[in-house]
């Protein structure tokens, strides 16, 4: 007999539902990868005003703010598929599931160009 | 009705012989409307005695012939060919080891089937006649009745391939249809096998049970239900 | 190495080959009495053809219309077109209403009316709504049902297992050999008794409803254990199979209304069976669907007509026939919802096998001498409870009421006598079958034998036969022998030997299709679906009889000396519809 | 043939429930900390005096503290039944359990002395 268990077959083809499970999946690690991260350095805002602001002059740089733009998509999608998960859960919402993965994406999309928006604007170009 | 030249690539794996599965190409020529079943067996009756698979009904009921072909869980009997085009590949189901080529076993399957006590549980005497159940209480089951046993969907589900402890749909599934028959009592030791977690709670909704099920039946939202009623029992 | 301490050697009570309907109810029955039950099946119990069965189980419950035993009892002798024995029958009805009740109580999901009792649909032949159904998939839901009730009953099962000797001599049963398809190697199951509930042959035409596993191996190994078969040149041709595939959609679509039409779009009906229409007994219908094809007005000429299903409505369809609706879809590709559905008459049931009493116990001669400690139920015996046709709905309740029946007179037995001494040599046959496809020198494949087998069955012994053909089948079956003879088999592997098992299953076909052909030759008569266009009329002056058939030193022997049990009330009369 | 299919430990419905509760209840605190946070602080970034200017009110910090505690809930939990797919060993189990426990409760207390000492900073 030849044994087969698998972290993840690659060979079989990915549904809607397995797309959203996986990024939600992966969103969800990314995520409290980086609450610990945030966590860490909102206590450096207890170290007084100097040391808080210079963490943020490197925060406002634009590759962070770039970096901050994917955040907000990353939290959105796993915000959108969330309340997708819970209504399939408790909303029948299994039997209509695609569509509201569609709907509910959609809607994030458009959330997260108006967020990556008025981020942007925060860039703090160094002073030269 | 034509006949046409298909490229059939077939995972090969030969107890004794092989060490691991390997690919293994058929270019055969077979008619139009062959289904994936036909192709079997035009393979091992005419070209390859030794190719191994399960079949018995060919109507899509007995469940034998669950197969991933191009990526995707199928009833190879059901199956015909023009879904896929000229070039198919035709593997065993993820998951379970292969016992010989597209031969898995079954027997886990099975086993997680019967922990699930799939069989009317009874408090009262049974009457003269029939149970009454209205039309409406077994439309909460009729569709879960309906399965097959096939492994299509616990093959398919990614919550079953890294941990083959999981109960799956299918085991669910049955549960759920018990669970939620008027005239079953054993709700309460069901739930208390089912809420475990290798049980209901490694289902995260993935829908690739609903995508393979031949019969189309709606797991995932018999599931949730499922869940729904283990959270209210256990509250 | 002594036997009975050999890896593979079981000693077990009751050992039940066969895990359809019949098989499980009756290792169902054996398990409560506190037996050991094995139940050995050559596919996974649920595979079994059983669950194949899609239209319904009849019991006159009279649940949605006014019907009785005697109704039922009477539809049945009718039906049986007056071959049926009436004490068989008599047992059958009796027991009916306490199976359905029986499997209602273990779960089975039957639809039901608005007040909440099981539903019931018309059936062909059957003079009320008898039909006890679960949407369009009965079968499916008695067998896991069955299944289930035996898994929580700890009945043994080896699954996936191929009987291929019976352990009989002198008029005893002392187990039998099967071969292990999974990892290879005989076994020896020693039983005090032991049930056949093989199912149907169906396999031996080309265009049948009957599953890979239908082959008759039963009734082939009771013919090489020199046992008799009876009355088996009766198969039952379905009027609905689906064009080529011979894939079966219900009678249930009849049942709820469904029209067979022509290439002129007339319900041509009318003018074989103008009372009962379309839901006249199957072989009737079979044979007005062929000669309707045989006269050219087959759809556009060719070999079929169409079932017509439009007429019912898109949710009519759906929800009271979705498989037969999914089915021309996905091998069709017809939407029954907007579309006629092409049909042609498919080799479906096969009312002959092997001969047993009221009590199940398989006989060896026609006076009813009893091979003692061997049993047999459902749709490889023949009891004879179908005669020449067997009505729809019959063969699931025959199989789950005579398993019962069975697993009782089984269980009595097991406690009454002990375990029977083995021969010397019990594995010989066997070991003997599959060295000579491993081991020949032949250059022969099983399968063009198989599929040369299975045309010419259906060109020849089909819907209509005549003494020429039946003569051509004749020779070419011993042709045929001749040439499996040479057959070597490719697979040399222990495990999963499936081009192994196809070779012994064709060896199966190959020995009781002769049974077939010569008795239907032997029968100069025309009666139920047995219909020979040289003799027409049924003869009840000379054929009122059962067909007993022997394979002894090489040669297919006859005997007609087993009457018909006809009780006064039920005299043969012309049989009408 | 007659294999029997073992358990492992019970339940897991309490877990699942909660994930859903912080879930719904995140949706809400987090887009608001996202948008009062990276988007009101019109046309400048985050700064210190703004943030502490927040600290007047004594509802902002309790806000804050559920935030972090959902947040650290729904994202660990999260986690556990990640680790929970891949891990069918019990011993494994435990082990990531213990883990998880041991890395939330190190962030409860560094994130909660946080919000304590921001909110008791003088006004500059
Ligand atoms: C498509 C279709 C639809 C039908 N619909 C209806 C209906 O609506 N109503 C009705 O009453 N009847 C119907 N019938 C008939 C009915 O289903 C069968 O007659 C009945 O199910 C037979 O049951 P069984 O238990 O005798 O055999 P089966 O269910 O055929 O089981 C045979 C068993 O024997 C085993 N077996 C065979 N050979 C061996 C061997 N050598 N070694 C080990 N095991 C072996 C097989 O694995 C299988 O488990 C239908 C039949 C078909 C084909
Ligand atoms: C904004 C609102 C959020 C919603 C609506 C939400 C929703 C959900 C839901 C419903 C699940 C369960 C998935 C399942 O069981 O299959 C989940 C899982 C998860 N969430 Fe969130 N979440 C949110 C925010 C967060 C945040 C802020 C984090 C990080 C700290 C996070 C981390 C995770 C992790 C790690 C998982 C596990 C992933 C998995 O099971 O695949 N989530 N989320
Ligand atoms: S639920 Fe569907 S896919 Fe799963 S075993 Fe049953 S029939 Fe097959
Ligand atoms: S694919 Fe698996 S995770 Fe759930 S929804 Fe289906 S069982
Ligand atoms: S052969 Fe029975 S389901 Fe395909």
């Amino acid at each position: 007999m030849y044994k087969r268990t698998r972290f993840y077959d690659f060979t079989y083809y990915n549904f809607i539902g397995s797309w959203a499970w996986i990024l939600h999946r992966l969103a969800g690690l990314a995520l409290i990868f980086y609450l610990c991260l945030h966590i860490w350095v909102i206590n450096s805002l207890t170290h007084g005003e100097a040391a808080f602001n210079n963490v943020m002059a490197f925060l406002n740089g634009v590759p962070f703010k770039l970096l901050e733009t994917g955040l907000w998509g990353v939290i959105l999608f796993h915000a959108f598929n969330g309340v997708r998960i819970v209504i399939i859960d408790f909303f029948k919402g299994s039997l209509v599931h695609k569509k509201l993965f569609i709907v509910l994406i959609a809607v994030a999309f458009i959330l997260w160009a108006l967020g990556s928006y008025l981020i942007l604007q925060h860039v703090q170009w160094r002073a030269g | 009705m034509a006949m046409i030249d298909i490229s059939v690539k077939i995972l090969r794996y030969q107890p004794g012989k092989d060490e691991k599965p390997h690919w293994q190409v058929f270019n055969i020529a077979v008619e139009d409307e062959s289904t994936i079943l036909d192709v079997l067996n035009e393979i091992h009756w005419q070209h390859d005695g030794t190719l191994a698979y399960r079949r018995s009904c060919r109507s899509s009921i007995c469940g034998s012939c669950a197969m991933k072909v191009n990526g995707r869980n199928v009833l190879a009997c059901e199956t015909p060919i023009h879904r896929f085009g000229r070039k198919l590949k035709i593997e065993p189901l993820s998951g379970f080891d292969i016992i010989k080529d597209l031969v898995v076993d079954l027997d886990p399957f099975f086993a997680k089937l019967k922990r699930i006590r799939p069989y009317l549980i009874l408090d009262k005497p049974a009457p003269d006649k029939e149970f009454v159940q209205s039309p409406e209480q077994l439309e909460q089951i009729g569709e879960s009745t309906l399965c097959i046993l096939c492994a299509a969907c616990s093959a398919a589900c990614p919550s079953s391939w890294p941990n083959s402890e999981y109960l799956g749909p299918a085991a669910l599934l049955k549960a759920y249809r018990f669970i939620f028959d008027s005239r079953d009592d054993g709700a309460d030791q069901r739930i208390e096998i089912v809420n475990d977690k290798n049980g209901v709670w490694r289902c995260h909704t993935i829908f690739n049970c609903v995508e393979a099920c031949p019969k189309k039946i709606k797991i995932t939202e018999y599931l949730s239900r499922l869940k729904v009623k283990v959270v209210e029992n256990s509250l | 190495m002594k036997i009975d301490e050999a890896r593979n050697y079981h000693k077990i009570d009751a050992v039940i080959v066969g895990a359809g309907l019949a098989g499980l109810r009756a290792a169902l029955e054996v398990a409560k009495s506190g037996l050991a039950a094995a139940v050995i099946s050559k596919v996974y119990p649920t595979r079994s053809h059983s669950g194949g069965a899609q239209g319904g189980i009849a019991a006159a419950l009279a649940n949605v219309s006014e019907d009785s035993l005697e109704s039922h009892m009477f539809d049945t002798i009718k039906g049986s077109d007056y071959l049926a024995d009436q004490d068989i029958i008599e047992r059958f009805v009796n027991e009916a209403l306490k199976t359905v009740y029986e499997f209602e109580h273990m779960g089975v999901p039957f639809s039901r009316t608005a007040d909440g009792r099981i539903n019931q649909r018309p059936f062909g032949g059957h003079s009320s709504p008898r039909a006890c159904f679960a949407q369009d998939v009965t079968g499916h839901v008695l067998l896991h049902t069955l299944y289930e009730q035996c898994l929580q009953h700890n009945v043994l099962f080896f699954n996936e297992f191929q009987v291929l000797s019976l352990l009989v001599s002198d008029d005893v049963s002392r187990g039998l050999v099967a071969w292990d398809i999974r990892n290879g190697g005989l076994h020896i199951f020693h039983a005090r008794a032991v049930l056949l509930a093989t199912g149907g042959y169906g396999r031996a035409w080309k265009v049948t409803s009957n599953a890979h596993a239908n082959t008759g191996d039963g009734v082939a190994l009771v013919l090489e254990a020199g046992l008799p078969l009876e009355d088996m040149e009766f198969v039952q041709f379905h009027p609905t199979g689906l064009y080529k595939h011979g894939i079966l959609l219900s009678e249930a679509a009849r049942g709820e209304g469904a029209y067979i039409l022509n290439d002129k779009g007339e319900r041509f009906m009318k003018t074989y069976a103008a009372a009962k229409m379309e839901l006249a007994p199957r072989d009737v219908v079979s044979r007005a669907e062929q000669t309707e094809i045989n006269e050219g007005r087959g759809i556009g000429g060719k070999d079929y007509v169409y079932l017509d299903l439009r007429h019912l409505g898109r949710q009519k369809i759906l929800e009271r026939l979705p498989q037969i609706y999914d089915l021309a879809l996905n091998y069709l590709k017809v939407d029954g919802i907007k579309e006629a559905i092409p049909i042609q008459p498919t080799a479906h049931y096969s009312m002959g096998g092997i001969p047993a009493n009221v009590r199940t116990e398989v006989i060896k001669d026609a006076a009813g001498t009893v091979v003692k400690g061997l049993y047999t139920a459902g749709e490889a015996s023949c009891l004879s409870l179908h005669g020449a046709n067997r009505l729809g709905t019959n063969s699931l309740q025959d199989a789950a009421t005579f398993g019962r029946i069975a697993g009782i007179h089984m269980s009595e037995f097991c406690r009454e006598n002990n375990f029977s001494g083995l021969p010397a040599q019990p594995l010989e046959i066997a070991q003997g079958k599959i060295d000579r496809l491993w081991n020949g020198q032949g250059k022969e494949r099983h399968a063009p034998i198989r599929e040369k087998l299975q045309e010419n069955m259906t060109k020849y012994l089909g819907v209509f036969r005549n003494q020429d053909d039946m003569l051509k089948m004749l020779v070419m079956i011993k042709e045929l022998q001749e040439r499996y003879r040479q057959v070597t088999v490719d697979d040399h592997g222990d495990v999963f030997n499936l081009d192994l098992i196809e070779a012994l299953e064709l060896e199966n076909l190959l020995s009781f299709s002769e049974v077939i052909v010569e008795g239907a030759l032997a029968r100069q008569e025309s009666r139920g679906a047995h219909f020979r266009n040289d003799f027409p009329k049924r003869n009840d002056g000379e054929w009122l009889k059962h067909t007993l058939a022997w394979r002894r030193d090489g040669k297919i022997v006859l005997d007609f000396s087993k009457g018909v049990v006809i009780y006064p009330q039920y005299q043969p009369q012309e049989r009408k519809y | 043939m007659n294999k029997d299919f073992k358990q492992t430990s019970r339940s897991g419905s309490l877990p699942w429930l909660l994930q859903r509760i912080s879930a719904v209840i995140l949706f809400v605190l987090l887009l608001l900390h996202f948008i009062t946070y990276h988007f009101l602080s019109k046309g400048r970034a985050v700064n210190y005096q703004e943030i502490v200017a927040k600290a007047g009110s004594w509802w902002f910090p309790l806000l804050q503290f559920a935030f972090l505690l959902t947040a650290l809930y729904h994202g660990l939990n999260g986690l556990w039944s990640v680790l929970e797919d891949y891990t069918a060993n019990k011993f494994w189990r435990l082990v990531w359990y213990g883990l998880l426990l041991s890395v939330g409760a190190v962030l409860l207390f560094v994130g909660t002395l946080t919000i304590i000492k921001l909110y008791t900073l003088p006004v500059a």
